[in-house]
């Protein structure tokens, strides 16, 4: 057991939060909300330039060649920066997909374009049915068809709520290629260039003033060429992927936690309110004390799960406590940093606070909420053994013992 | 003990029932003064005009002063059906919170000038009380009115406030003398609100439309002062007094049951209602709890005080400071049961049931107006259970203690 | 509308409230719950004495008249009180069934024993199966079967959670004569001699410490004449008992509320810690707020719904609001007074604390918990109508008007 | 970082684990000192003695003081296969609470004299700190110690005294001195369980059995001062340290979520496992999360405290806090989900999973074993992160004003 960082870590952690703090400030992040992209491409260029966007690709792809631990760290600064961007569609949903399942073409001709920021990728899965809830992030939602026709599938259907889709130059598509009783098999991934005839794409208004959008697939063409992974078998490249992903958005929560914690209890023992430091009062201590609790909480269940995929170990239950406790305790953190601020966090442009708050709504919902992923620990608590069984003979002693108050040995016992 | 209804206050609810269905366009969503267009905002005035000409908006006033001098029961009847009906009258801080006090201290020529105009649904008040340095702390207040001959001359600034519709007028507290303990000082003002040296800037807030005011030697007449010089702050504890009580909550929350019930009952994915979905029972099981007890509290309260020459004052109750309390919850479930749906704003392609599920999971993050959870707690706590607390004379030691030890 | 009790109302308050204090006190209770019996003989013929028993029977079968409202305020202080012993079996299950439903010589017969504190009646209908939850208190629930034998009919089978059945003379079987689509049709009540020959009787050890029984019917004979109401019309008549039982959990709830409340308040204001009252801190007042709160909130759902019974007006509603937020919020009632007491409420033998809390557990369960009345608020509000459409012209003011944060009309105010 | 355990750290936990495996009888039920048989006590005694031959009750401790030697994270291990097994050590006290302090306090002859007999499960230990007016207020200790000879006399009372199993040896705080502030005037003594004037009387709770203690006379040797004099209450911080770390909660957990969802499975009522009910899934990933949380923060202590020289005190941590708070709702929920069954105990026919959903809830009526709620929000509010309170000099002032004001 070593919870520490390594010294790149931490290196990575302090340049990335000078570099984000000084070029991914609030001016930016507002601006980047109200424009049409989803990002900024100069910003974007930037991090290309310090290697971050083929950070976990390997040297061969002009990656860093560093791990999903690494990332996490990284992806914690990005939290607290509330760095906004296509990073998790692009370098994750998509590269982590490519270097995973793709052919040895795809991904010397992909990755390092996406490593050099000259390729954003947008991953398309969930569909109008499925965004109900439960069945978004899991295969039986799947139902938009590619149809074989010549050397060529035909794509046709709706997706919704695909991330950065306005911004991408090519979509991942999640399509159904055959049905059956594993509705995970059956599933492939196409890439599709953003500009095939067919497409079309219409941002939604999100909460979170993020760039989320409907795409319309009208019958596109897509070469067979373009599966990624292999045919009816594109469901586990992709929820490993999503693994990650769900992994990193914990990160991304942890650190705006951190962040929230920071100004709350740097506002409780600076703002005066009769005449007093208003963290004299319990009531804001508690909120104080609650977010240390949930941002704590968030850290290890976090890294522990990053640590879980970098070792190629099974995960699915430790992902599913990160992102179960991590979204909840990131929605409950904001609520108590709002409450600590009193009218402040009430603005609308004023301070970070909104901003940080109606930004969790997305990672509190982006692949799968806490409903979604404590129904998975269920799944995974089903499949425990039954409790392990001592080798001594019966005693009997354990069997229809009332539950008395006082125990029997009291009575032999010398009072004085 | 009777839960009932006079005959008289049921067709007092039906005549009132008829004017908003009559006079209400039947595509009509009953929220939001967020985002509100043009075309809204003067349906609303309209409107407003059309009920305060009947007396609707001030039924407790009596006639001269533009209402239907109504008993405290019958007036919770109106209040009911209004809330019913979301009505989002722009003139509401007038007709609510600057209007009582305004009967109770004001002089004649004052209660001639300004009730009118707000029983008729003409003029829109702004309650600008709150600063920068005195949210909680209402008696911080340090926007500054000097006397200048025959009239005061106001410096200052207000904050977070709420801006329902153009203002015409502003009731304000100002400070007319440093004193200690600080709200002797303190003095209502009723200010035209486009008095030279009067400016404003919009701070939209998650939940409703605020603005900022600044004051640059505005010359208010001193007989705008309301009530006695330096007695402001008490008279505006009568404010909060109506501000705080109201027999509307739970009527309201009705007309947003049904609302709900209705788009869960319509909206069918994958066949099947939401309405079946247990969460969603859940939250509608919730939801009609806190509506029911609003409404029973609500009465209680508006029947005690309509007694309150045999009862004194009521007993405290902490129903409002439960409902802020759960709100965030409520609201988290609403967004919850939703999906990914839930996210999407008012306007977008694709936002079910209008986008309350993100507006008002949005507004919950903030349970400030009217005081904060933790104000309402300290309150109820004192003043209404008799509970011990560090009385304020030592404060100034204490924080200089703290600030000693770092 | 009227919020006032009756001078009556207060006068029984007053005299209830002055006897209990008297005859019902700490150690009355905790003799009663080692005992085996259940209640206090002593007791019970004091409170018949007083005209009690038969507070809601007509004067004819020597009652006093009294209606549900009344009976919530003696209610009231039987949970201020803790008062233990079979008065909702009895009394309510038992005698407002008969009440309701019995032929003239039932009623006569038996109402003027049981105010006169001369028979205990217990009412069985939960069973094994049904004991898990949700059918509990559902006609779905009722599976042992009554069999036609001649005159008479034969009851086998298991009831459980059968409150008082030790101290009865008489059970109220809820039986079931006939299968079919609803449920409900095909339920019978039978009035059983408890000295019957075949029933055998368990007392279970409940958390409260109160008398709830397994009684096995093992093919216990009973006559035809013993039916109460229609032969599989039984359901009906013990609904409209229980309903006026489960307002009468939530008096007793708000009466040990109401106490609950005042011993926090005082011991808050009154312990000394760190040379203060514990009162000071906004941590101990946080409780005391909020147990007002959910007493307060219990106090006019009950009465409302008590009203509502005595009124014969449709209360199914108004029953399950009062008792679903009653039960919840007598736990957490319940669970702040022990944390303003801290150590104090944490004896077992020392103090009143722990006893509330335990019979809470009681109140809570019997008649429904919230869940199962929160099911049944949820099928009121299926019935609910759409909401009134206006009669106005259609204007399209508020079709897909975006969210903006600023109202238009600010473009066209003078800002000064 | 690194979240696995070297490969003497697995071969250690399975030599523990054999160690429960060998020496538990395959009837056996890991829970309960509340109501304890005299049978089970005896079982317990001797396992608790066949532990310490083998150094397991203190394996980080020395080997000259019946310990193993163990590093810190290794001392990790054998707690959390203990804690897993849910081993009902009688002399938990000694082992964990008063053996630490010794160590570091200590003389030479007191170390030789007391902790082998804990090491080897021998002796029992009560730590008797509490008494009627010293519960949160841990420095408003009463009972005396006077100076007499070669003694102290003791004479006073302790209260809520966990006795796991017959004392021998009670860990106490006791006034040497009137002074202000009050924590400069108490010492810890070691006091033979039986001196005379020492009596007990039981003090049932909800939670764990406890004893009142009564001090009459009671002549206590010079030599069993612990420390230095007067200077108690800060050697005594050092306990509360201990007292508050843990590994073992996690693992402990887990066992407990093993059998329930053991019984989960293999309870059919209609025929349907409850394991499919959403409120029993609810329940469990809720207290999965909690488990993997707590094992995860109990480690990260474990090894922050194993690299102390390197990173001194640990961050604030407010996991234990977290897990109190949500002890009552997760009791709840596992009582909600019974039905009526939920309502029965340990013994009662019918009782399903070993009455434990009535006994958890029970307990989580109180929450004040180590510290209420309330105290442990105070201490990381104030210590933890830094943030004001009012300096206790104060207090007595304020109270006085607060008496006058009545």
């Amino acid at each position: 057991m070593d919870f520490n960082f390594t010294e790149e870590q931490e290196m990575l952690k302090t340049s990335a939060r000078d570099f984000l703090e000084e070029e991914c400030a609030e001016k930016l992040i507002r601006d980047v909300e109200a424009g049409d992209q989803g990002y900024s491409p100069d910003l974007w260029k930037k991090i290309a330039e310090l290697g971050w966007l083929g950070l976990v690709f390997p040297e061969q792809y002009e990656g860093a060649g560093m791990n999903v631990i690494d990332l996490a760290v990284l992806y914690e600064e990005f939290g607290r920066a509330m760095f906004p961007g296509p990073y998790l569609s692009t370098v994750i949903l998509g590269g982590m997909t490519i270097l995973e399942a793709g052919t040895e073409e795809q991904k010397s001709e992909i990755l390092p374009r996406i490593a050099r920021g000259e390729q954003i990728v947008a991953m398309a899965l969930t569909e109008p049915e499925s965004s109900w809830g439960m069945q978004a992030w899991d295969p039986e939602g799947v139902t938009v068809a590619a149809v074989a026709d010549g050397d060529d599938y035909i794509i046709d259907g709706i997706k919704l709520f695909v991330h950065d889709a306005v911004c991408a130059d090519t979509f991942l598509v999640v399509a159904r290629t055959k049905s059956g009783a594993d509705p995970a098999d059956g599933i492939t991934l196409f890439l599709v260039d953003a500009k095939s005839a067919g497409i079309s794409i219409t941002p939604l208004r999100t909460v979170a003033g993020d760039m989320q959008c409907e795409v319309i697939f009208d019958k596109v063409k897509v070469s067979r060429q373009n599966i990624v992974g292999a045919l009816n078998g594109g469901w586990a490249p992709l929820d490993k992927s999503m693994k990650v992903g769900a992994v990193m958005l914990c990160a991304q929560m942890l650190g705006a936690g951190e962040k929230l914690l920071e100004l709350s209890v740097d506002y409780a023992r600076t703002r005066i309110q009769f005449d007093m430091p208003i963290g004299i009062n319990q009531y804001i201590q508690e909120h104080c004390v609650f977010l240390l609790r949930d941002v704590n909480g968030a850290r290890w269940s976090t890294y522990l799960a990053a640590w879980k995929i970098a070792e190629g170990e099974p995960c699915d239950f430790e992902v599913a406590v990160a992102k179960a406790w991590g979204s909840d305790a990131h929605e409950r953190a904001c609520w108590r940093a709002h409450q600590v601020h009193g009218g402040v966090g009430y603005t609308v442009n004023d301070g970070v606070l909104p901003l940080y708050s109606r930004r969790g709504k997305t990672y509190q919902l982006y692949l799968g909420d806490t409903a979604y992923h404590k129904e998975k620990i269920a799944k995974e608590l089903e499949g425990w053994p039954a409790p392990q069984v001592p080798r001594g003979k019966p005693l009997g002693l354990w069997e229809g013992i009332p539950e008395n108050w006082i125990p029997e040995w009291w009575d032999t016992y010398d009072k004085g | 003990m009777d839960f009932r209804f006079t005959e008289e206050q049921e067709k007092l609810r039906t005549e009132i029932d008829d004017f908003f269905l009559d006079n209400l366009p039947s595509d009509y969503r009953p929220r939001g003064q967020r985002g509100q267009t043009m075309e809204q905002y003067k349906f609303w005035m309209d409107l407003q005009r059309k009920a305060g000409a009947k007396g609707y908006l001030t039924p407790g006033w009596s006639k001269e002063s533009g209402g239907l001098g109504l008993s405290d029961m019958e007036q919770g009847v109106v209040m009911e059906e209004t809330s019913y009906w979301g009505a989002a009258w722009p003139g509401s801080q007038g007709i609510r919170v600057c209007g009582p006090p305004l009967h109770v201290f004001g002089t004649e020529e004052q209660k001639s000038k300004f009730l009118p105009g707000i029983a008729k649904g003409e003029d829109i008040w702004y309650q600008a009380f709150t600063e920068p340095d005195a949210g909680s702390d209402e008696a911080n207040v340090s926007l500054r009115a000097v006397e200048d001959g025959d009239n005061y001359i106001l410096n200052g600034q207000k904050t977070f406030i709420t801006a329902p519709g153009q203002g015409d007028y502003l009731y304000t507290l100002a400070r007319t003398q440093d004193v200690t303990p600080k709200h002797r000082g303190i003095s209502l003002f009723l200010i035209d609100a486009h008095s030279p040296g009067v400016s404003y800037s919009a701070l939209p807030t998650l939940g409703v439309f605020t603005v900022d005011i600044f004051f640059d030697n505005v010359k208010v007449p001193k007989d705008r002062l309301l009530g006695e010089l330096n007695r402001g702050f008490y008279h505006a504890m009568v404010t909060f007094e109506f501000e705080r009580s109201t027999t509307g909550g739970g009527a309201g929350a009705r007309r947003g049951m049904e609302e709900l019930i209705d788009f869960y009952r319509n909206e069918k994915p994958n066949g099947k209602p939401l309405l079946e979905n247990p969460a969603v029972r859940d939250l509608l099981a919730d939801r009609a709890i806190e509506m029911e007890l609003v409404w029973l509290q609500g009465w209680f309260a508006a029947w005690h005080f309509s007694q309150r020459d045999k009862l004194g004052s009521p007993p405290p109750e902490a129903g409002g400071l439960h409902n802020k309390v759960v709100s965030a919850d409520r609201a988290k479930q609403l967004i919850d049961a939703m999906g990914l749906y839930g996210q999407l704003r008012r306007g977008s392609k694709y936002c079910k049931y209008e986008g309350r599920a993100a507006g008002s999971w949005e507004v919950s993050r903030s349970t400030h107006p009217a005081g904060t959870i933790e104000v309402n707690k300290i309150v109820l706590g004192g003043r209404g259970l008799g509970l011990p607390r560090i009385p304020a004379k030592f404060n100034k030691e204490i924080r200089a203690a703290i600030e000693e030890r770092g």
